[in-house]
């Protein structure tokens, strides 16, 4: 039982990553039906970035984690200026492959001012797990998953109730019709990679503090697009429920199947898990499907 | 003979097999035999290396129209062809290394088994749409990869398989000419076939799918025999593009087919031209030679900046994205495109306007 | 006072669809804007509200200007800020949002928020059908009630110059009434211009101050409505009527494709 | 076509000039900077670059300049084959070295028809076949190797009743899983329990379930089979659930950048030790040095990634001396002819023949004390047991 | 025979009753059209007839043959073609391809065949361009058979769609608002292609239209739906007459001025 509650544990507090992460692509796909594969490089620059201000600038860590968090948005914004903008009317396809050559582009950037080496942060969070009983908890993890309640609490009022989230849900509906009305495409989409990089430093940092920051973090970008899908591409609470669900079965996959078919499951099972929720629900656990008229 | 570089104006077609016809114009024949001709010269006046890298293309050429067919003509985003190329290279593999069957037979066999396999993995796209299909395409290769990587017994596990090249008659086709030609024979049979395909019936069926699905299932297409049909004959071909890539590397293992490998094929159709044969073609060239091109730009480079040899790796990597996002913003249609332009000013040259 | 002058537009860079478009629309008048399909309508409307460059294409000429304020390569925000509001031809509701959601969205750029529950009953008061429908997602919508919200987003934004394209496509005929009642209503009530284009001429006129003919990318007649619904050529091809009354439809015996006035 | 043969160059009918001052042979290199292994990659990168320009500047191989071309693949195959053939054909080397082992056994059939001898930095037992590697060569113990010396030094030293049991972690990569067989069947020869195997992923920031599985099991010793951030990912993770069990690490698995990730979970690892750490007091380090002051730097600038790098450059050029020739086919004769090369402390020394490609079985064993590997073992192999 | 039977049909959307219990029969070689006010669920009876929607209860039988459980490829195999309110044409097409796939059930060609370009399948693309062709000729679409649907204007657009599902020459080709967006003169075209078709091709034709001039000059029978019911059948003259009809639909002026 107590094997079984860790399991449990260790895949609710695994998930809150994922859910975090998970978090970045779907704000942009809320607001432009595409998905961002280069988030996994936003969320290594945003580990970088917070580790350069506490190690070489020596600044405290909340205000270096408020700076990162600037630094991340004006790239947000860059970029979407740069890259996104002028493929405002291009096919969902292209915008795609646009992220996956700005995932190579940033790579690359990481590279020459990083260089290769894995670097650690100092110690932030607790080192000394927290105990309950039998089960253990590593801080940082903890801190992820009250992050990541805070932050989907926010985004659904955020999405539901203001005036920009409506703005960004009109605009991922029909560009042209969004623009007809006054709203700014531009500006949505600025504020969108905003705050999507934002989320993604957020992640950056928290996954810095757990293994140390070297540029195969971006991979997580991959690792969570199961997490994006099961949940619903256009739901936040569905990133959320989709991060702890593959977050606890993996963790029950490793912790129970595993040792039967000779280990490595983990990094199947949430493809394998996708591929079984999508059979039964095409558009996720909570996602909206295309709705089609003639 | 008259300059076949020279273009037509005006034609007038009085049957309708003419106006139908592949190569519509006599000259547009003759200048696509003169085109298969020159690659067909390419090893004589040119060196091993260029041999090399132009059968890579020739590989990748093969591939990508295979993608393009599901991904370009039919509107099914592939984030899998990866897995297809192993699946092609690990049957030719187990059918020649393991049972000893003769490449000629392997190679096609490898088609069919990897458009089986396609086909099975294409039956959730009865349901499922855009990026949801594309996710659970990636989640075909993970899984693919993951039977591959532990079926020891038949695959050889994470260590992978020997292949050897094809033989006719006794002569190996050691030499990297003569393993060209055949890739060449190969590329040119799927470029007739695609094109065939897509002016007849069946193409346009997939066309219709792409473009519309509930239209075309009110048109008596059946959206699900072609949704599997699209995926199994684009698997077939990347299936013939893995033995290929498998008997002339030598080897197959896991890892030769990782993500990496699906996101270079979906650069190259996008580069290329979505929905173009000939743009499969040339975005398969163009990636595929890139890097080559990178690496002499920084070779250049590094006669300014001796000691920066490891930085320009991470340049090439930067140079790579940024290609894929300037061809995106300022060609959309892609290198087929850009190649229709260049036919229509010359077309109308020299009363451009 | 909204005013095209000298319009010319090509799409892609090279399909040229106005040819020197020149109209106007006085403040508090609404002015009728025919011609058959292709004739450039729509891309007149969309050089208004900067939305031609969206869809590939440009203008190359001519002006445009409201108040004397020159609108020309203006983005689309910024003309519905200063009070152009363009409904769409197409309906192009919000398909994942709800009836009320989208009404909301028409009032994106209003500053007075606090008006916007009073519009909205106005909206319900117009279109009862929408309010019964308002937590549904627009995408269910029939045709119509479609056509109904992209009118209702219109009213919502309050602008000072409304531009309506087509909105009786798809419109049952008592509803086509009532929605060009509507328009009035608004058009007295508010003071809104309104530039209105029209396949169905005879509701068009019949609220109108002005109208415009286009064909061909040209505006090939104009005039007071009464003038307009005088000409032979009018009545004719647009009002479905010779001189001599309605036309069956099952008498016409040859096509009328070629006998536009070009 | 192609590049003027400079005299490295294979001629057609595989007679070759033999070597004189002033000639130049190219030698091709893969490196990882960029991908998934450039952690450890680029250091080593670096020690074969430095090597070759310390070599150059000291007269080369007896007159003969080496020009080292090498690209990163960043640990794409597919990229890696590509470079291959620009080595081969549009460089012409005459030897290559090369990084990974998915790589090295992915070229290894084409290296043979190629006849261009090659290193790497991957030790697989399956590079050993010479019918189907004749062109591969191991400059180090192989994984399986260094895996049997582990099985025989915990036999040695195993403190307790009854039979010492292992559990082993790896990877689910051809590099992970090299070992893995080898190794259960020494253990089960030699009395040495494996209990229980582990799949971790190569970019694993956790490990929970598996350690908990690994927990059940109890196992006095764990083999890790990874590199640097996984082994980091397993050693922290046996911290946190309080894991006794004594971790040590394969070659990959070892080195500086293990402590600077693990921080004091890494305390009391034990780790293989193919190659020198720069911090140690031994002879060969002297020329080390002595290159870096010439770049302004100091061994502390380096790390024991770099000197394998260097290690293995240098290996390859002893072979260059004693080749007939400067093609693939006169190095390769020139490797095998290798004897017990003395690497001054540096590395175990090496020895080759024409039947047999793997330099060494000898490992030492270091363990982590006060966030440094201090040396506990000096080399041995698991034949000095038997 | 009657072409189609309607009995019974209802349909449903969470809530919504978009059809109520629906019954009526189309004879063969007639001009039937659908009117009612928007949302009375006219396109939906449409998606019920092709196979898009699946009623809660009833039968459809097209020519005695229940198809009421068939997928919507299987019907369109049976002589139902469609063109849709929303134009729904495959819009990267040239016009051309955009007709041939309108034929798509007539021809045979395969993947092979038709990859391979083999003696049967170039025979079959010559044979069904011809027919194609009449249907351009038919029409009036010369001038842009090769260019993509995509960039013509809506009323051309419209007229595409029209001839896609002309094409297949079907026992019953369902027109759902085919005049929306045209002009009086344009619609007068159209009446005349549907009028040519039904005569000529003796085609059955159901028609939604919101224009009561065509409806009411074109249609040898209408049925009347208001929030999913029937609420009137019969000539034209019956409807015009129908209390209920006026009501809800007509209005009680004839003429479309607004005071
Ligand atoms: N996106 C586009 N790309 C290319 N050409 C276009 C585009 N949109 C419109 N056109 C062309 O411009 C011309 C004018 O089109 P427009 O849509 O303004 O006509 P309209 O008068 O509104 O017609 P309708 O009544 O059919 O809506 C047409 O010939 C059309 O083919
Ligand atoms: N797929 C669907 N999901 C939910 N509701 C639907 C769906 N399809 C239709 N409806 C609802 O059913 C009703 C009838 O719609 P339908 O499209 O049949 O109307 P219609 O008679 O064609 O109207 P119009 O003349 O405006 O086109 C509408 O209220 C519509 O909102
Ligand atoms: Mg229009
Ligand atoms: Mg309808």
């Amino acid at each position: 039982m107590t094997f079984f509650m860790q399991m449990l544990v260790s895949g609710i507090v695994v998930g809150s990553i994922y859910a975090l992460v998970a978090l970045g692509f779907v704000l942009i796909y809320k607001a432009s039906d595409a998905l961002n594969l280069a988030n996994g490089e936003f969320v290594l620059i945003g580990a970088y970035v917070c580790l350069t201000l506490i190690t070489i600038f020596q600044i405290p860590f909340l205000l270096a984690l408020a700076i990162t968090l600037a630094v991340n948005a004006v790239i947000g914004l860059g970029v979407e200026k740069t890259v996104l903008r002028p493929l405002q009317n291009a096919p969902v396809i292209s915008v795609i492959m646009a992220t996956i050559g700005l995932a190579s582009l940033l790579g690359g950037i990481v590279h020459l001012i990083w260089g290769h080496q894995t670097r650690t942060y100092p110690q932030i969070f607790p080192a000394t797990p927290i105990r309950a009983g039998d089960l253990v908890i590593t801080p940082v993890y903890l801190w992820s998953f009250v992050i990541v309640m805070t932050l989907l609490l926010l985004f659904t009022l955020f999405f539901k109730y203001s005036k920009m989230g409506l703005a960004m849900r009109a605009v991922a509906d029909d560009q042209m019709a969004a623009q007809s009305m006054g709203i700014s495409v531009k500006k949505v989409f600025a504020v969108t990679w905003a705050i999507a990089s934002i989320v993604a430093a957020v992640g950056g940092v928290l996954l810095g503090n757990i293994n140390g920051v070297n540029a195969t973090m971006a991979i997580i970008g991959l690792t969570v697009l199961p997490v994006v899908i099961l949940g619903g591409l256009d739901s936040i609470p569905g990133a959320i429920v989709g991060g702890f669900t593959i977050g606890i079965f993996q963790s029950m996959a490793g912790g129970y199947l595993d040792p039967m078919v000779g280990g490595g499951l983990k990094e199947v099972v949430p493809f394998i898990l996708v591929v079984f929720i999508l059979m039964l629900r095409p558009h996720g656990l909570f996602g909206k499907g295309g709705i089609e008229r003639v | 003979m008259r300059n076949p570089f020279v273009m037509e104006c005006g034609n007038y077609k009085t049957k309708y097999n003419h106006d139908m016809a592949l190569f519509t114009i006599p000259r547009v024949k003759m200048r696509m035999i003169l085109l298969i001709a020159l690659f067909a010269l390419v090893p004589l006046f040119t060196s091993n290396y260029v041999v090399g890298l132009a059968t890579l293309c020739l590989i990748a050429s093969i591939g990508a129209i295979g993608l393009n067919i599901l991904t370009g003509f039919t509107g099914q985003i592939s984030i899998g062809v990866g897995a297809f190329l192993g699946v092609g290279g690990y049957t030719s593999a187990i059918l020649t290394t393991s049972l000893g069957l003769s490449f000629w037979l392997a190679v096609p066999a490898a088609g069919l088994v990897t458009a089986f396999v396609g086909g099975i993995f294409g039956i959730p796209s009865l349901r499922l749409k855009g990026l949801y299909l594309a996710i659970a395409t990636l989640a075909a290769q993970v899984i693919i990869l993951f039977v591959i990587s532990r079926w020891d017994g038949l695959t050889g596990g994470t260590s992978g398989m020997v292949l050897q090249r094809p033989s006719i008659g006794g002569y190996t086709l050691m030499s990297a000419s003569s393993y060209y030609y055949l890739c060449l024979v190969i590329l040119l049979f799927t470029t007739i076939f695609s094109l065939n395909l897509f002016r007849t019936r069946t193409g346009r069926a997939f066309m219709a799918v792409r473009d519309q699905d509930v239209a075309a299932q009110i048109m008596g297409i059946n959206l699900f025999n072609y949704k599997v049909i699209a995926f199994a004959i684009s698997s077939f071909f990347v299936g013939i593009a893995g033995a290929l890539m498998g008997h002339y590397t030598m080897i197959v293992s896991p890892e030769l087919y990782s993500i990496d490998v699906s996101i270079q094929y979906l650069a190259m159709i996008l580069v290329g031209g979505l929905g173009s044969i000939l743009g499969a073609i040339l975005g398969a060239f163009f990636i595929t030679l890139m890097p080559v091109g990178l690496s002499y730009f920084t070779e250049v480079l590094s006669v300014f900046l001796p000691n920066a040899g490891h930085q320009l790796a991470a340049i090439q990597e930067i140079a790579f994205g940024a290609v894929i996002i300037l061809f995106l913003i300022f060609e959309p249609g892609g290198l087929a495109h850009i190649w229709s332009n260049i036919r229509n000013y010359f077309k109308l040259w020299p009363f451009t306007y | 006072m909204l005013r095209v002058h000298n319009l010319e537009t090509v799409y892609s860079k090279i399909i040229v669809s106005l040819k020197g478009v020149s109209l106007e629309v006085p403040e508090g008048k609404i002015v009728a804007l025919m011609g058959s399909n292709g004739a450039g309508k729509s891309t007149t409307l969309k050089s208004i509200s900067g939305l031609l460059k969206g869809e590939g294409g440009q203008i190359v000429n001519g002006s445009i200007s409201f108040n004397n304020e020159s609108l020309n390569g203006l983005t689309p925000d910024q003309v519905v800020s200063k009070g152009i509001f363009q409904c769409i031809e197409g309906r192009r509701v919000f398909k994942h949002l709800t009836v009320e959601e989208n009404l909301l969205a028409g009032a994106y750029t209003r500053k007075d928020r606090n008006q916007l529950k009073p519009d909205l009953e106005r909206v319900y008061h117009y279109f009862p059908k929408l309010k019964a429908l308002k937590g549904r997602a627009a995408g269910f919508l029939s045709g119509g009630e479609q056509q109904m919200l992209a009118i209702g987003r219109g009213i919502m934004a309050k602008p000072k110059v409304l531009l309506l394209d087509e909105p009786s496509l798809g419109i049952a005929p008592l509803l086509v009434k009532e929605i060009f009642h509507n328009i009035k209503e608004i058009n007295k009530e508010e003071g809104t211009s309104i530039l209105v284009v029209e396949q169905n001429a005879n509701v068009a006129l019949s609220i109108a101050d002005y109208g415009y003919i286009m064909e061909n990318g040209r505006i090939v007649l104009q005039g007071k409505v009464a003038q307009l619904l005088d000409n032979d050529e009018v009545k004719d091809l647009y009002l479905g009527g010779g001189s001599n009354g309605r036309n069956n439809y099952r008498n016409t015996k040859t096509y009328r494709q070629k006998k536009r006035p070009v | 076509g192609g590049e003027e043969g400079a005299s490295s160059t294979q001629d057609a009918e595989g007679e070759a000039d033999v070597a004189e001052a002033g000639d130049t042979v190219k030698i091709g290199a893969l490196y990882d900077i960029t991908g998934g292994t450039g952690d450890v990659g680029s250091p080593y990168a670096d020690g074969e670059e430095a090597y070759v320009e310390w070599l150059n500047e000291n007269g080369g191989i007896d007159g003969v300049t080496v020009e080292l071309i090498g690209e990163d693949y960043a640990y794409d195959i597919s990229e890696g084959q590509r470079i291959y053939q620009t080595l081969r054909d549009r460089h012409e080397v005459a030897a290559v070295l090369g990084w990974g082992t998915a790589d090295t056994e992915a070229l290894r059939q084409q290296v043979a028809n190629d006849q261009l001898p090659y290193f790497s930095a991957a030790y697989s037992e399956n590079l050993k076949d010479m019918d189907e590697s004749p062109y591969n060569f191991l400059t180090a113990a192989t994984y399986s190797d260094q895996g049997r010396a582990v099985v025989q030094w915990i036999k040695e030293n195993h403190e307790g009743d009854g039979d010492p049991t292992l559990a082993l972690l790896y990877n689910d990569t051809a590099f992970g899983r090299s070992p893995v067989e080898d190794i259960k069947e020494y253990a089960a020869e030699h009395g040495v329990e494996v209990v229980d195997e582990q799949v971790i992923d190569v970019a694993a920031t956790e490990a929970q379930s598996q350690m908990l599985n690994m927990q059940s099991k109890d196992p006095d010793y764990a083999i890790i089979q990874q590199t640097w951030g996984a082994t980091s990912t397993i050693l922290r993770e046996a911290q946190t659930l309080g894991i006794d069990t004594q971790f040590i690490g394969l070659n990959w698995a070892t080195g500086e950048g293990v402590i600077d990730i693990a921080g004091d979970a890494a305390e009391g690892m034990i780790g293989v030790v193919t190659h020198a750490f720069p911090y140690e007091d031994l002879e060969g380090l002297g020329e080390i040095e002595e290159y870096l002051e010439t770049q302004g730097k100091t061994l502390e600038d380096i790390d024991q990634k770099f000197v394998q790098g260097w290690v293995t450059a240098s290996i390859m050029a002893e072979g260059i001396r004693n080749a007939p020739d400067l093609t693939g086919d006169g190095i390769k004769e020139g490797i095998e002819q290798i004897s017990d090369l003395d690497l001054n402390g540096l590395a175990a020394p090496v020895s080759f023949s024409a039947d047999d490609h793997a330099g060494t079985k000898d490992i030492r064993l270091a363990q982590v004390k006060d966030g440094q590997f201090e040396i506990i073992e000096d080399y041995f192999s698991h034949e000095d047991y038997e | 025979m009657p072409a189609l039977e309607v009995e019974n049909v209802s349909l449903q959307f969470g809530g919504v009753k978009a059809l109520v219990d629906v019954t009526y029969h189309i004879e063969k070689g007639e001009i039937f059209s659908l009117i009612g006010p928007n949302g009375a669920g006219k396109t939906s009876m449409l998606n019920c007839i092709s196979g898009l929607y699946s009623p809660s209860q009833g039968s459809i039988k097209f020519m005695g043959k229940d198809i009421i459980n068939m997928k919507p490829h299987k019907r369109t195999n049976l002589g139902i073609s469609r063109a849709f309110q929303n134009i729904a044409l495959f819009s990267q097409m040239s016009v051309l391809d955009n007709l041939k796939l309108g034929r798509h059930t007539k021809m045979k060609s395969g993947l092979l065949s038709g990859g391979f370009y083999w003696g049967a399948a170039q025979k079959e693309e010559v044979a069904h361009r011809k027919a194609v062709e009449e249907v351009i000729d038919f029409l009036e679409l010369k001038d842009i058979r090769h260019t993509p649907v995509g960039r013509l204007p809506y009323g051309l657009q419209k007229r595409v769609e029209v001839g896609r599902a002309l094409a297949l020459q079907p026992e019953l080709i369902l027109l759902d608002e085919p005049m929306a967006g045209m002009n009086s003169s344009e619609k007068q075209d159209m009446a005349r292609f549907i009028l040519d078709m039904n005569a000529l091709q003796d085609m059955t034709v159901v028609l939604i239209e919101h224009d009561m001039g065509v409806v009411m000059d074109l249609s040898d029978h209408i049925a009347v739906l208001d929030f999913g019911k029937l609420i009137g059948f019969g000539t034209p003259e019956e409807i015009k007459e129908n209390e209920a009809v006026i009501s809800a639909y007509l209005g009680e002026e004839e003429d479309e001025e607004v005071s």
